[in-house]
């Protein structure tokens, strides 16, 4: 049992990465970028904010396993059980790959004319849940902000400021080095979220590299300089707009006549509007991602700028 | 058709008015279609144009129709309180944060009901899960966030769980379409998987549903949020949860395969008796009115339990029903409560003191809601209990009609226990001068409890409804 | 058999340890370690489903025949997105925990509330 | 007025007349003579009622259906016009009696008194008049809540206990028995509609119609039978009108009345003799006469006693029902009259004498007879209807009730009358006897006891004068009761 829950979450990343990897090995390149990119980068990023504030160390607390046990055992042996009726692994005739899927493997090609099949499914065939997707980001991000978001605005002293700044200069290597990296990655991000019709990539991956590029930015040169490069009601509007950008999407097509998320609609070619209807909802897609990433990682780390501060206002 | 529901989904930052207007027009639309349905049937929506399999689909069928009409009237008229009750009750910068998770949420949840796709419903699960979380965090109490975050690990367990149970059906059939699965099961149903399948989405569905051995989260949940949320959720959120458990089991699953091969009668029969027993027994014991009705949501999502564990289309009417009433019933006692927080601050017991004189409608809102939560004839609660144990006797269970009307009798001790401080006891001196709550919480409140005794009283609407969903759902399950 | 289904089986057990540590420890971070470890699991059981032995990614190119299904993919796409959105607003709650009780250990919060009644 | 909308004025008068209780709240004078004004009108009505009903004109109203089948409607018919007549004609007397009272007793919420008790009176009306059980069932409880504010009007630590069992006795059985026999009798037998003969098919299931019959005759817990009769003298905590018209007239009459129409339009008196469990129910109503009667002599308070007679007086009507006779019948429907007039004038006695002497201890009343001659003469009086003897109305009623035991040739139960009868005469007869014969044995503070009010003492009167005439003229009560079978 780990009592030190740096450790715990480092070794959460590692296995976040390992399965990674392992969805590179299955094929799965789409959802190998996103578990890297949110896994053990972002979500890993975020605990440690976290318990930056929370404490690292787990109090030895005594807990009752045998109940918690018990149910485990039980619902792992009801899942082997249930394993045991299934297709082989990798069995190329198991029902998964004859009833759906082909459809989108043989024919995507002509409907939607996107060779990245996990995109055309994504943003088209199964718009609607994407767009879920979105408004699940969107979600966490408004409740993150309704949780954690600081009611006084203006409460950065000097005081901040110069400590930020003295911690900020002894890494002044780093922080070339960051300063030329930046531009880079987002170069990179936005290669990703144009390029993901063709290989593995899309709006959400953008989105997070994005937002990655910036969290370096606040790292090495403080809060507050990153607000002022980007401020909160910004960031909203932002995130908001990119939902806008994608329902509207749909919107238009409902205008046209079709259903909603009908991308054909959106141009004369029903080929081309899929291809122009993919490319915004992926635009909106990144949109959001980025801005909400960025409001909740702005949250998390002005919390903690603010703790210490409320913790010496109350001695 | 269907997808100006989605309208709303788009999100800009909005405030109570548009939060109004947006579910105001949900409400019209879910009556216009419900209407549709009735006269026309099932309405397929193929979202993006793609068919079903392949795309996803809106299916509204009576069901789904009623569910949706129910969900947007509840949250259009909770929604009219709220501005007075936010603004007390939470800090005015997260009032706009407030309306936009509350309309997420209030999406999340039709968008649960309206979707006919098995994986869409995790998604629009998780939106209307996330927001509740959030919403119920903003609640004054530090042990509204406790509540809060047990809640939400709860939650997620129940939809990873219904997620490798949608993962496991999708492993046998290669299809997520609820209208494909259900065609495509029976032909693997002797499966292990599938069996394993059918009980992770159940047990996942009922931990959403709180249904009585995993309700640990919601007696808290309830009672630290915001009160407009608590009316809100609690009118609706189970409800949902319901819908899922109907949906799977006698749609997609179908009868034969979720009553014949699986003791589930048996287990929900026993589950929804000591549910409603437990629950009651203690609501009778709290000491905070919002926790006693917070079991008693619990008791009554017993009886509903029950109704559907009978498993015959009166059974089903029934519970159908007592869910329609139930939304209206808690909907009510609720922004009761809500009105008598705002004014008094506080929903503990002893402070009802004498509150049938200080706060006179407040207070007769709080007992025409108990009346129909026991089943008085002339209540929308009697309705359903009446065709409750119609179902139950038709099946000739009588011990359980039995046990059913005592659990309404214990129904009885605790709002009794209400009534009896609010009017039999002097005020308390900290709060002889509380005035009547204002207009803007009263209207809401006497909207849902006059529904309440006007669908006691005219039950065709309700009845005939769901007498319908529940038939055709028979009629589709072979 | 015991060949075909290994792949389930280990994840399965990943499973069950994100499962337990949910369920068995009092450590809100772990906890949410835990429901992480969880859901990564099975993500990855979706991913397993999808795999085709001699496929390729469903990345269209000329002369490859045999692809993944590419639809586990797009779900898993998207339940990734919403297992960080709970992450993020878990963590956000631990914090705000931590704030109002100053521990983010689940039976001492539980008894400060107790002290409260 | 046509006639139905007489009838449905009947049940809503009473209602309409709280709006003016409660409006006039402050003033006293007025409240009162609206109270007054509305049980003129009201017995007006229900007179009206009657003579039309003895030319043998139906009438009926409904108010709309709830469920498919579940109809709120009413109609008139003798058994239910009887019980209107005695419950309107009574609640005159007792508001003014009650006025008397209460303001003698100088009791706080008097409004709150006079408005429920209004409620009570319109659910009487509506039980008295329901065309079917469901309708039936509605005012039954009704009744039960409107009257539970009256019973712990008190507002003291024991009124609020004895409120708690009565309502939690009444209550439980209805919902537990009562309505569950109710639906059960719906999914039987396809209607809840009050018809001669009975609903039930013939060939019905005797097991299963016998247990609903058990289970509506402990459902209906203002029957008191016993094991259910623990509310009644719990409730004597309330104030003596209450006492009086409630609990002595409306609510167990509610009960009695109930059982007898259940018996006789759900089940039939044909196929109620074919039941296995009417024999139990007859005994068990037996055991109940006779034990209630053997507690209520030895009760000391005066009230508790009376509450104890009524538990055994209901037991007589009880036994009478389900004797399943024609002779039965009547003697249940008359003893429902007889007992009405007999018991609210003791229990004005009890009132009168608490008000004017202080004295609820039978103990205590030795040689009141001289201070109070007009309450213990009408006390004596109501004690003979009471055991039946002439000449007072009582006499009747035992007669028909002995009748129906000889013809069902249940001779255990005809010694079970004799036995009670006897019984009645030794825990009621002493009480005015000691008043007028023995001397009392607190002359200190004799000599303050005057009469009581004269409002009460008019009520009195009027009822004691009822016993009597009851006897020397019981035509239209035999032509009602008669006609009950025949409809």
């Amino acid at each position: 049992m780990m009592k030190d829950l740096l450790a715990v979450i480092m070794l959460l990343g590692i296995y976040s990465l390992l399965s990674s990897s392992f969805f590179v090995v299955m094929d799965a390149v789409d959802v190998a970028f996103t578990e890297a990119a949110v896994g053990a980068g972002i979500s890993t990023l975020l605990m440690l904010v976290a318990i930056s504030m929370t404490g690292r160390s787990e109090h030895p607390v005594r807990h009752k396993p045998l109940l918690a046990l018990a149910v485990v055992f039980v619902t792992g042996s009801l899942l082997i059980y249930g394993t045991l009726d299934m297709p082989y692994f990798g069995s190329a005739h198991a029902p998964i790959h004859q009833q759906v899927a082909p459809r989108y493997i043989n024919d995507s090609m002509q409907e939607i004319g996107v060779p990245n099949i996990v995109t055309s499914v994504l943003a088209s065939y199964r718009a609607y849940d994407t767009f879920g997707e979105v408004v699940v980001i969107f979600t966490a991000g408004i409740g993150v902000l309704s949780l954690l978001s600081w009611v006084r605005r203006s409460g950065y002293t000097k005081d901040d400021d110069s400590y930020n700044q003295s911690m900020h200069e002894q890494h002044l290597i780093l922080r070339i080095v960051t300063k030329m990296m930046i531009p880079f990655i987002l170069l990179f991000a936005l290669y990703v979220q144009f390029h993901g019709d063709f290989g593995p990539g899309g709006g959400f991956q953008a989105g997070v590299i994005f937002a990655s590029a910036i969290f370096l930015y606040t790292m090495l040169f403080g809060m507050s300089t990153a607000r002022r490069v980007i401020s909160q009601p910004f960031i909203q509007i932002l995130a908001a707009t990119g939902v806008l950008l994608y329902g509207s999407v749909g919107v238009a097509s409902l205008l046209n006549g079709k259903n909603f998320f009908d991308y054909s609609a959106l141009s004369s070619d029903p080929v081309a509007g899929q291809h122009l209807g993919i490319l915004l909802i992926e635009m909106g897609v990144g949109l959001t991602v980025t801005s909400i990433m960025i409001i909740i990682f702005f949250n998390f780390v002005s919390r903690r700028n603010n703790l210490p501060r409320k913790e010496n206002q109350d001695i | 058709m269907a997808a100006p529901l989605c309208l709303f989904l788009t999100r800009p930052r909005l405030v109570w008015l548009f939060a109004l207007i947006a579910s105001g027009v949900a409400f019209m639309i879910s009556g216009i279609l419900l209407q549709q349905v009735m006269a026309s049937g099932a309405i397929i929506y193929e979202l993006g144009g793609w068919e079903a399999p392949w795309g996803i689909e809106y299916r509204i069928d009576l069901l789904n129709a009623l569910l949706l009409l129910i969900i947007s009237a509840i949250s259009t008229v909770v929604l009219y309180a709220a501005d007075v009750s936010i603004r007390q009750e939470i800090p005015a910068d997260r009032h706009t944060l407030f309306y936009i998770l509350y309309l997420l949420s209030l999406s999340g949840m039709l968008g649960i009901v309206a979707t006919g796709d098995a994986f869409n419903v995790f998604v629009f699960l998780e939106i209307s899960s996330l927001s509740a979380y959030a919403l119920i965090a903003l609640g004054k109490d530090r042990r509204a966030i406790w509540a809060s975050f047990q809640y939400l690990i709860m939650g997620t367990i129940g939809a990873t769980f219904i997620l490798i149970g949608i993962g496991l059906m999708y492993q046998m059939t290669g299809t997520l379409n609820m209208e494909d699965l259900s065609k495509r099961l029976p032909e693997v149903e002797q499966t292990r998987t599938v069996f394993t399948a059918f009980a992770f989405v159940i047990v996942g569905i009922c931990l959403k549903l709180a249904m009585f051995p995993l309700h640990l989260w919601l007696p808290n949940a309830y009672a630290y949020a915001p009160s407009i949320v608590t009316a809100f959720i609690a009118a609706t959120s189970t409800k949902v949860a319901v819908y899922l458990l109907i949906r799977f089991t006698f749609s997609v699953f179908g009868l034969s395969f979720s009553f014949t091969h699986l003791p589930l009668q048996i287990l929900f029969l026993t589950l929804g008796l000591i549910g409603i027993f437990a629950a009651s027994l203690a609501a009778i014991y709290q000491s905070n009115i919002k926790h006693l009705f917070a079991y008693s949501s619990i008791a009554q999502i017993g009886y509903m339990i029950v109704g559907f564990s009978v498993s015959t289309a009166a059974g089903l009417t029934a519970t159908l029903l007592h869910l329609f009433n139930h939304a209206l019933m808690k909907g009510a006692l609720f922004l009761a409560l809500g009105a008598v927080m705002y004014r008094i601050g506080s929903t503990q017991f002893s402070q009802f003191q004498g509150l049938g004189r200080t706060m006179p409608v407040t207070m007769a809102a709080i007992v025409i809601g108990g009346l129909s939560l026991i089943g008085v004839p002339l209540t929308v609660g009697f309705v359903s209990k009446w065709y409750l144990v119609l179902a139950v006797i038709e099946n000739g269970w009588w011990p359980v009609a039995v046990l059913i009307l005592l659990g309404s009798l214990l129904a009885f001790v605790y709002v009794w226990r209400i009534v009896e401080m609010a009017y039999f006891k002097p005020a308390l001196a900290s709060t002889d001068t509380i005035r009547e709550a204002p207009l803007s919480f009263l209207i809401p409140t006497w909207t849902l409890v006059l529904a309440n005794i006007y669908f006691g009283i005219d039950t065709r609407l309700s009845v005939q409804v769901a007498q319908a969903a529940s038939q055709s759902l028979f009629g589709v399950s072979p | 058999m015991l060949i075909g289904l290994y792949n389930y089986w280990v994840v399965v057990v990943l499973m069950m340890v994100g499962f337990y540590i949910v369920i068995a420890h009092g450590n809100l971070i772990k906890k949410i370690v835990g429901l992480s470890i969880f859901q990564t699991s099975v993500f990855i059981f979706y991913i397993s489903m999808a795999n085709v032995e001699g496929g390729t990614a469903p990345i269209l190119a000329d002369g490859i025949e045999q692809y993944s299904n590419p639809l586990p993919h797009v779900l898993i796409l998207t339940a990734i997105v919403v297992s960080i959105a709970t992450t993020a607003l878990a963590l956000a709650l631990a914090i705000r925990l931590k704030e109002a009780y100053g521990s983010i250990e689940e039976e001492e919060i539980q008894n400060k509330d107790n002290l409260d009644c | 007025m046509t006639l139905e909308s007489m009838l449905q004025l009947s049940i809503i008068l009473p209602l309409l007349a709280t709006i003016g209780i409660v409006a006039s709240g402050h003033r006293p004078n007025l409240r009162e003579s609206i109270t007054i004004g509305t049980s003129l009108a009201l017995l007006y009505l229900v007179i009206n009622l009657y003579l039309e009903l003895k030319q043998g004109t139906a009438i009926s109203a409904g108010w709309g259906e709830l469920l498919p089948g579940l109809k709120i409607s009413f109609s008139v018919e003798p058994l239910g016009m009887l019980f209107a007549l005695i419950a309107s004609f009574l609640w005159l007397i007792t508001t003014v009696y009650a006025i008397g009272y209460m303001r003698h007793h100088k009791e706080r919420n008097q409004t709150r008194f006079y408005t429920c008790f209004a409620i009570a009176i319109s659910s009487t009306m509506g039980i008295a008049f329901a065309d079917n059980l469901f309708t039936l069932f509605i005012f039954y409880e009704v009744l039960t809540l409107s009257t539970y504010p009256l019973v712990t009007h008190a507002g003291s630590e024991k009124a609020k206990r004895g409120g708690r069992i009565y309502l939690g006795i009444l209550l439980s059985t209805s919902i537990a028995f009562f309505l569950l026999a109710i639906i059960s009798t719906w999914f039987v037998a396809g209607t809840l509609d009050f018809k001669p003969g009975g609903v039930f098919d013939s060939d019905v299931d005797k097991l299963v119609a016998g247990t609903i019959l058990v289970l509506f005759v402990f459902g209906i817990g203002k029957a008191a039978i016993m094991p259910f009769h623990r509310w009644l003298p719990a409730a004597m905590v309330a104030p003596t009108p209450v006492s009086a018209l409630l609990h002595a007239v409306a609510v167990v009459k509610a009960g009695v009345f109930t059982v007898l129409k259940i018996c006789v339009f759900i089940f039939g008196i044909d196929l109620l003799t074919l039941l296995p469990s009417t024999q139990f129910l007859l005994y068990l109503a037996g055991a109940s006469i006779l034990l209630a009667s053997l507690v209520a002599l030895r009760q000391d308070n005066l009230k508790a006693r009376l509450a104890y007679s009524t538990v055994s007086q209901l037991g007589y009507i009880t036994m009478g029902a389900l004797l399943a006779t024609s002779a039965g019948v009547m003697g249940s429907s008359m003893h429902i009259a007889t007992h009405a007039f007999g018991k609210i004038t003791l229990f004005f006695c009890a009132g009168a004498i608490l008000v004017a002497a202080h004295k609820s201890k039978i103990s205590e009343m030795r040689g009141l007879g001289r201070q109070m001659p007009i309450t213990m003469m009408a006390f004596f009086i109501a004690s003979l209807s009471i055991i039946g003897v002439p000449p007072t109305g009582g006499t009747w009623s035992k007669w028909y009730l002995l009748m129906g035991t000889l013809e069902t040739e249940q001779y255990i139960l005809m010694g079970i009358l004799m036995i009670s009868s006897l019984l009645n005469i030794a825990y009621l007869l002493p009480i005015p006897l000691h008043a007028f014969f023995s001397t009392g044995n607190m002359p200190s503070s004799e000599a303050e006891i005057k009469e009581a009010p004269l409002m009460s003492l008019i009520a009195l009167c009027v009822t004691t004068v009822g016993c009597v005439v009851l006897f020397v003229y019981p035509q239209p009560l035999y032509e009602l009761t008669r006609t009950i079978l025949a409809t």
